[in-house]
């Protein structure tokens, strides 16, 4: 069994735990979890660090830190604006 | 246009046909109301009521009538005063056509527009005008009242350091509105109640209000397209009375509104029912002042038979005079605002409508409505 | 240990945290946690990630990290609360096109087919998501119109990026070492990026978003596979397919298919689809579910059949739950509703509906504009337009409860049986009804189970 | 042991204090149960229905009374027929204690026991005896029932196509007994319903039957250990007036059951307030017998003032006769029962146990009952 | 495509047909054809097995499976309904030893530690999966003693196993050629599934089997990680993680803790633990809906509280649910319950509970010896056994109603206050009565939302 | 990243869902579900398969045809036992 296949577990895993996960989630809520989601796909960046700091100062690594500049936005935008608006929503509740 | 409305007289009657609610509704558009000093008072409406919302008061009965475009009343007539009335008027009453024959043939002598509260059709658009139904909805609350308060025991289960109180057994015979709601307000008060009706429809409307439908074959009944029942054979009546035998017999208490539109009401409680039903129990025959659905039942009297108390009503509505004429005085201006004409500032006596032509009795010197000309000149 | 095994046991470990963080992003009361857990499994992921033995040269990635943390965390902090979406927007396509980047820069001249796949759809995905997803921001900030660009010929301009990117995707797996074919798709999938997003309209654009979020994840899915990454598959894989998931809720929250949203802007101007009028759409209470649950008024207009289903307990509760769900609930009561006067007081009053919720039909249709929801159960004629728009109906003339004027209307009833005064009702078949079918009882136990879980 | 039961001799009386089924189960526990000819007929038993159950049939009521050791009835026996009683006996029934000192001196003279079912304790355990929650309980259903029935309207709210009719608002004043059952039965017939009492642990009570409580601050109120009401003074009873006077002017129905236990029941409502509400009002007045809470209502008697119907109730329970019997009777039973030695087969006059010392007031030719022996030596 | 493609690929499917026929055997509606989902992964699972291209015998594989698959349809079809559960133990200590069996076989002489970790672990889990099972089995079929086998020094016993577990995995992961360590761990393994289950009453066995079936899943997971097998590991995880939840469910309805249901046999012996007698019990709302959820047979004492907190619809809609639940449910009325006669009367009809439901006070106590719960819904002096028991007290000699004959009592209510005779009630102290505070309409809607979730 | 952190990963994710599955399962299925999660732990025979088919006649073979044997009973077995309870369950709910 090679690489490739145990990724395709894992791929059809993670997509039955997404499914289970949001299945039912109150409409309130959606506007944040997409945020909230969104954030998670800044994990690009992980990748992108690898090859950023390959040293080697090819093409690669230039779009390597080019990809870690732009995932990072998304990463912290994306997890702040999420708590921001989930803060917001705590005090409608109150 | 001016509207007259006079005093009920009629022995006990506590309703009227107008309210002062309805009497501003009327004069805002635009008709001209006069109304007999004291008509109101049955049902706790002052003349001065009437007066603040734009209306003239008249204490000469007379002129009042000879004066009224429309007369908007709840009685019929008696016979002499329709000469009284303004000819070619308009006038709005109950007026029991199919039997008061002489009556109609006056108002048409006297070429007066008779309108005919009985006869107004039972279309979904027409119940706002309906008044059968409103007034038999309240006598159907009240006569479960009287009941209530004859019957020596109470209607809902109680389950008490003193025992447990069953609940009272209810038996309601014909489910139309009066019916209906005599089961609502029965299963209300907690108690258990059955019903039966003739037409097949009905089992399903009961059980909409909690009571349980007696299932009795009788064969083929079924109703008009008004709604009303059939009338049904001298054999189906017996197959209906074997059937109910047991179940009255179970009741504390036994309510019978059965009717048939037109008709003398069925007899449907016999006296050996009467009489198998346990002293103290409580009948009350709503059919009882056109006829009685059951044996030995006296309008407006309460009899004993066998230590079982009959109640025999008459206007029922009438206990609840307020009410009443709220609703009553509601469907008069329905009725008189459907067709009103704004601008012309008048009742337009609309031919073509789909109201009308059922509950216009006589119309320009004639009998109009086909199937009373038919009784009428069939009696001669 | 070596760092390796490290490397595996964090990105195990940020995967759990991310799971766990959407999990609680799904309840109101743990959501913002969630987020917070959801951060702390990056925080786990990008360490574990700097500590790779591969790294010889830190300065780009500190430069990187910088400046995006920077405009990141600024933008964040700056944006208006109503301009959120948008900016949410705006960060996935920068995700998107950090995906992009990645797969381009994992290529290396010896790697394996299965490996240019990946490559390929890296990039293709998340060069779609990047310049949708900026369509989709221009649109909502209202610096391009927010209306649906539409052209003749779109079509066949579509298919023929389609075509292109799908040769120029074939060309490279054979031909890795020519990098035109590279160009061409990453051209190509920005186009199509573009000529995806410009049909729609502004008002559909949260689903948008969320397809394109979706999207997102599964460049840093394909990404990760590109680069054999564990991590990026599953968080990628997760946001994939539960994006995919919100989007199809944000759907029927809109009262809309997926395909509706995406296609409705061809649709219009090609002609083929003519609109079906006065088509009747019945609809399942867990799909009523969602849109009763975003609703923030909802009137309940009951019939005969709510008496016929001895449905008062049920309704009562599902009034109860609303308002418990923040929404304001009332009752329209048609003066002839049921088959007694006064029918559905009794019910009602006996369900322990207070009077006051209790509206009658000229104080309540005034409000029918404003309601989200009226959800009408078991009555038929009282509710018939056809008393004010058809001229012929027997009932023409007789004031009804107008609830086509609602944003949505739901009716309960068994079959598309008429009513007492047996005459058809228009109302089925408008735009804004769905029809719920079943016994009005078992319906309205249907929404209660769904509303309290 | 003999137990008689004679037939209850007041006029319109139509309880009896036993039923078929409690004798029978008198006769299992041994006793020798008499019964006067005639006695359950008010409440709808034969004589042969006791005959059945193992009673004897007495037609001769003065050898009946000197018979029996025991004698159970309901009401207070006349003067003259204590000395027809066996000397040495046991008497139970109503006694009204606190008034007929007469009577209770004439039942210590002749060394009879009198029991006072009016002293029962109000403790959770003596519930199944305490025949004034049961008879209060019924009564305050009934009250209500001959509300509706004046009332020239309805309870329920009902939207029809004749217009909305409001529902009815009721106003009860003293939450005891009859007065939560009067809240219960109002509700359920559709009636916006207020109460108010003097005791603060009510507020919850009327709300837990669906009523809304009127708060009004009269400082220290209270209540006795048997959950009694504490007389209030003359200034309580002036600010309370004041702060109903305005609920009371917008109710249609107003109900009062205030009782202070042992004394004249307070006056709560003036006559300026009976003209204040709208004609056609109904009041009843539940406290009547014993002296009224309202101005101008008469015992047993409707009277109309300014328009307002006042119902003075007499003994309410007295209408639902059956069911009133088959409580009190239950009453009589569990009393009897809950000290008899089915050995010796006989009732076991147990002064240690924790019921009877409250409600024995004569025993061994003494007043026992401290209270009563205070007031009666007190008043000579 | 080469067969390690289609290996791979047919891994993935077998293991999402698991997961699918899992969740579908979660709902009654679907659990017959989930459990044929499962079987259908578990056919495409052995077909791409026996395509493995490492196989060059087959005599020795269709064998075995004739073999076994005889056994097992045999014993399958000629079990007794009733003896299904034993059958359940016996099936899953075979599939223990084939784990174990596998782990061994596995072993190869230049395995590296981490799959001799592995391989130690499968023989492990699955020497206890086997001899639990068994020893199981002969519980509950009765073939030896269902009580629980304890005695002096057990502790001591165990305490030396589990050492030589640990010492024989160990030395034999340091010498995997010395083929004693390896025996040593599977006798020891096999003794402590002895050890392990001997002490627990035949009456909690179905837990025991949950969790040996839980097992049994860790032990394939091992052997998937020992053999390198990804479908092994996805199954056998997921069985283990859903044997362990499933545990946990089942402790819950059973009204106790896991450890008290593995360890209780010890206590006894070891006399540490006193019983506590009259010990307050609280209970939440979720814990009491599994309870509510097994029973069959309800009883409803209401009283004065769920008058004061106007309960009644919510109660109805509680009994609804039970009823739909397969339970019966009937209310016990007290005659002085509330304040005034007839007081639950007027609510309980308001709420339309049919009057035959109702049950009189002599009624429902010769029943109450067969009820699973009592629910006492605000309700104090009338079940209060102290009129039962405690001759001083002032309602001595009153009849309530005896809850406590029930087999468990939930008490809802706000507080520890007394009611209104004023006295303390000896019920909520009782070893089956669980006290489940809060007001009673709010304890009573979290119940009815467990319970149509 | 070696084979055994993905079999990590994959450990979780089925952890994970697996969770998510059960979490929230009638009473009355309790049985049936845990004998249908008892058949798939029979799932080793795929492993055993391998095993008993290495014709070498070598101590794992034998071992390995030990494994089919035990799990082919644990697997044929559990499932038809599954569903007969399952068959009854469906009677019982007609
Ligand atoms: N209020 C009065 O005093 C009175 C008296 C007599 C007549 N009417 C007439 O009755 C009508 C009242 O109008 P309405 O709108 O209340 O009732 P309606 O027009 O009679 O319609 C009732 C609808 O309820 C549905 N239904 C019946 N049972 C159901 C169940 N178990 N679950 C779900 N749906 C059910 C039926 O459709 P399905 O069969 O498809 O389910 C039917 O179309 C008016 O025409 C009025 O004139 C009123
Ligand atoms: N039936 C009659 O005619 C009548 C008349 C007068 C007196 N009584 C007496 O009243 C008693 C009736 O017995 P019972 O068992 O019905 O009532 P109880 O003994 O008075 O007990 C009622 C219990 O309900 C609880 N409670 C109150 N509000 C609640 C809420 N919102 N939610 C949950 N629980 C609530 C209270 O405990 P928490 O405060 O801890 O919640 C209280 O202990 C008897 O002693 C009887 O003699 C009866
Ligand atoms: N369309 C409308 O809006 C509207 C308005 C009012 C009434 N209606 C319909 O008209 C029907 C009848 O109304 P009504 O109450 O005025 O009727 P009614 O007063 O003429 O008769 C009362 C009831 O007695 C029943 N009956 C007759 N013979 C009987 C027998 N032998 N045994 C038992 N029952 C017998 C009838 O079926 C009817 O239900 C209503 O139920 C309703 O369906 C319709
Ligand atoms: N323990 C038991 O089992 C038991 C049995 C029966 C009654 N009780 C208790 O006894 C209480 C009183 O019973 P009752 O109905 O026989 O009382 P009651 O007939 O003596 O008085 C009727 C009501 O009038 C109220 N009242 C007195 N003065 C008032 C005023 N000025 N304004 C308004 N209300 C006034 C009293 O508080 C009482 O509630 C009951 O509410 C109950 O709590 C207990």
């Amino acid at each position: 069994m090679n690489g490739a296949e145990y990724l395709l577990f894992i791929l059809m895993l993670s997509v039955f735990l997404g499914f289970e996960l949001i299945n039912k989630v109150p409409a309130t809520l959606h506007t944040p979890l997409m945020s909230g989601a969104n954030a998670i796909s800044g994990i690009t960046v992980v990748g992108a660090v690898a090859l950023a700091g390959n040293g080697q100062g090819d093409l690669a690594q230039w779009l390597g830190a080019g990809a870690v500049a732009l995932a990072t936005v998304n990463v912290i935008g994306g997890y702040l604006v999420t708590d921001r608006m989930l803060g917001f929503f705590k005090k409608r509740e109150d | 246009m001016r509207l007259a409305i006079p005093r009920e007289t009629h022995p006990g009657e506590d309703r009227a046909s107008v309210t002062p609610d309805t009497v501003k509704k009327l004069v805002r558009l635009g008709a001209d109301v006069a109304i007999e000093s004291g008509a109101g008072k049955g049902a706790g409406h002052s003349d001065d009521a009437f007066r603040e919302v734009g209306a003239t008061i008249e204490s000469d009965r007379d002129a009042l009538l000879g004066s009224g475009d429309m007369v908007l009343r709840l009685r019929k007539p008696e016979l002499d005063e329709v000469a009284k009335l303004k000819p070619g008027c308009i006038h709005v009453s109950y007026l029991d056509p199919f039997n008061e024959h002489d009556l109609i043939r006056e108002f048409a002598a006297r070429e007066i527009t008779a309108i005919s509260m009985e006869m107004i059709p039972r279309s979904t658009r027409s119940q706002k005008m309906d008044a059968l139904s409103s007034q038999a909805n309240l006598a159907g609350y009240i006569a479960v009242m009287l009941a209530a308060t004859r019957l020596p025991r109470i209607f809902p289960m109680m389950m008490t350091p003193a025992g447990t109180l069953k609940p009272a057994k209810v038996f309601i015979i014909g489910a139309g509105v009066a019916g209906l709601q005599a089961i609502a307000t029965a299963k209300r008060l907690g108690a258990r109640v059955t019903a039966f009706d003739t037409r097949p429809v009905v089992a399903e409307q009961v059980q909409s209000l909690g009571g349980k439908f007696l299932e009795i074959d009788l064969g083929d009944t079924g109703q008009t397209k008004d709604g009303y029942a059939q009338e049904l054979t001298p054999e189906q009546v017996e197959m209906q009375r074997q059937a109910q035998k047991e179940v009255i017999a179970e009741s504390d208490v036994l309510i019978t509104t059965a009717q048939v539109f037109g008709r003398k009401p069925p007899l449907l409680v016999t006296r050996d029912m009467v009489e198998g039903m346990a002293p103290g129990s409580v009948i009350v025959d709503m059919a009882a002042e056109t006829g009685g659905n059951v044996e030995g039942s006296v309008p407006n009297e309460v009899v004993e038979v066998n230590g079982v108390t009959i109640i025999g009503t008459g206007s029922l509505a009438n206990l609840v005079a307020r009410d009443a004429t709220q609703m009553y005085a509601s469907n008069m201006f329905n009725l008189v605002e459907d067709t009103w004409d704004t601008e012309a500032k008048q009742f337009v006596l609309d031919m073509e409508n789909d109201i009308l032509p059922g509950c216009v009795i006589t119309h320009g010197g004639a009998v109009v409505h086909p199937t009373i000309k038919n009784i009428i000149e069939g009696a001669g | 240990m070596d760092t390796s095994v490290i490397t595996g046991l964090g990105y195990v470990v940020a995967s759990g945290l991310f799971i766990f963080g959407l999990k609680m992003l799904g309840s109101p009361a743990t959501a913002r946690r969630g987020n917070m857990v959801s951060a702390a499994g990056m925080l786990v992921a990008i360490v574990v990630a700097l500590m790779d033995q591969g790294i010889v040269d830190y300065t780009w990635i500190i430069g990187g990290m910088v400046a995006g943390g920077l405009v990141g965390a600024v933008a964040a902090r700056a944006v208006a609360m109503t301009s959120m979406p948008e900016m949410v927007a705006l960060f996935n396509g920068l995700g998107g096109s950090a995906s992009l980047l990645v797969g381009w820069a994992a290529l290396t001249p010896d790697a394996a087919t299965f490996t240019l796949v990946t490559i390929v759809l890296s990039i293709l995905i998340g060069g779609v998501t990047l310049t949708g997803s900026l369509i989709a921001y221009g649109k909502l900030s209202e610096i391009m119109g927010s209306g649906q660009i539409v052209f003749r010929g779109q079509q066949i301009v579509n298919s023929l990026v389609i075509i292109g990117i799908f040769s120029g995707a074939v060309m490279f797996t054979m031909e890795p070492t020519n990098p035109n074919w590279l160009y061409m798709v990453i051209g190509l999938s920005l186009v199509f990026g573009v000529m995806a997003v410009i049909p729609i309209g502004g008002a559909d654009m949260p689903v948008v978003i969320s397809l394109l979020n979706s999207y997102s994840g599964l460049a840093a899915c394909a990404a990760g596979f590109a680069i054999d990454n564990n991590v990026l598959i599953v968080a990628g894989s997760l946001v994939g397919a539960s994006g995919i998931i919100l989007t199809q809720i944000m759907c029927k929250a809109m009262n809309r298919s997926l395909t509706n949203v995406l296609f409705s802007g061809f649709a219009s101007v090609s002609n083929e689809v003519t609109e079906i009028e006065g088509e009747i759409k019945p609809i399942n209470a867990e799909d009523a579910y969602y849109i009763l649950e975003a609703a923030s008024s909802v009137a309940i207009i009951p019939g005969y059949g709510m008496a016929v289903a001895q449905a008062q307990h049920v309704v009562k509760e599902l009034s109860n739950l609303l308002e418990a769900n923040g929404a304001e609930v009332v009752f329209g009561i048609h003066p002839v509703a049921g088959r007694m006067p006064g029918h559905m007081n009794v019910l009602l009053a006996e369900a322990d509906v207070p009077y006051d919720q209790l509206l009658e039909m000229d104080e309540i249709n005034p409000r029918m504009d404003n309601v989200d929801v009226a959800i009408v159960i078991g009555a038929n004629d009282v509710v018939n337009p056809a008393a004010r728009e058809v001229e012929s109906s027997p009932i023409y003339g007789m004031p009804v409860i107008n609830v086509a004027d609602a944003r949505t209307v739901f009716v309960l009833k068994r079959s598309m049986a008429s009513g007492f005064a047996g005459i058809e009702n228009p109302l089925f078949y408008k735009e804004n009804t769905r029809m719920l079918f079943g016994d009005a009882k078992e319906s309205l136990g249907k929404l209660v189970t769904e509303l309290s879980s």
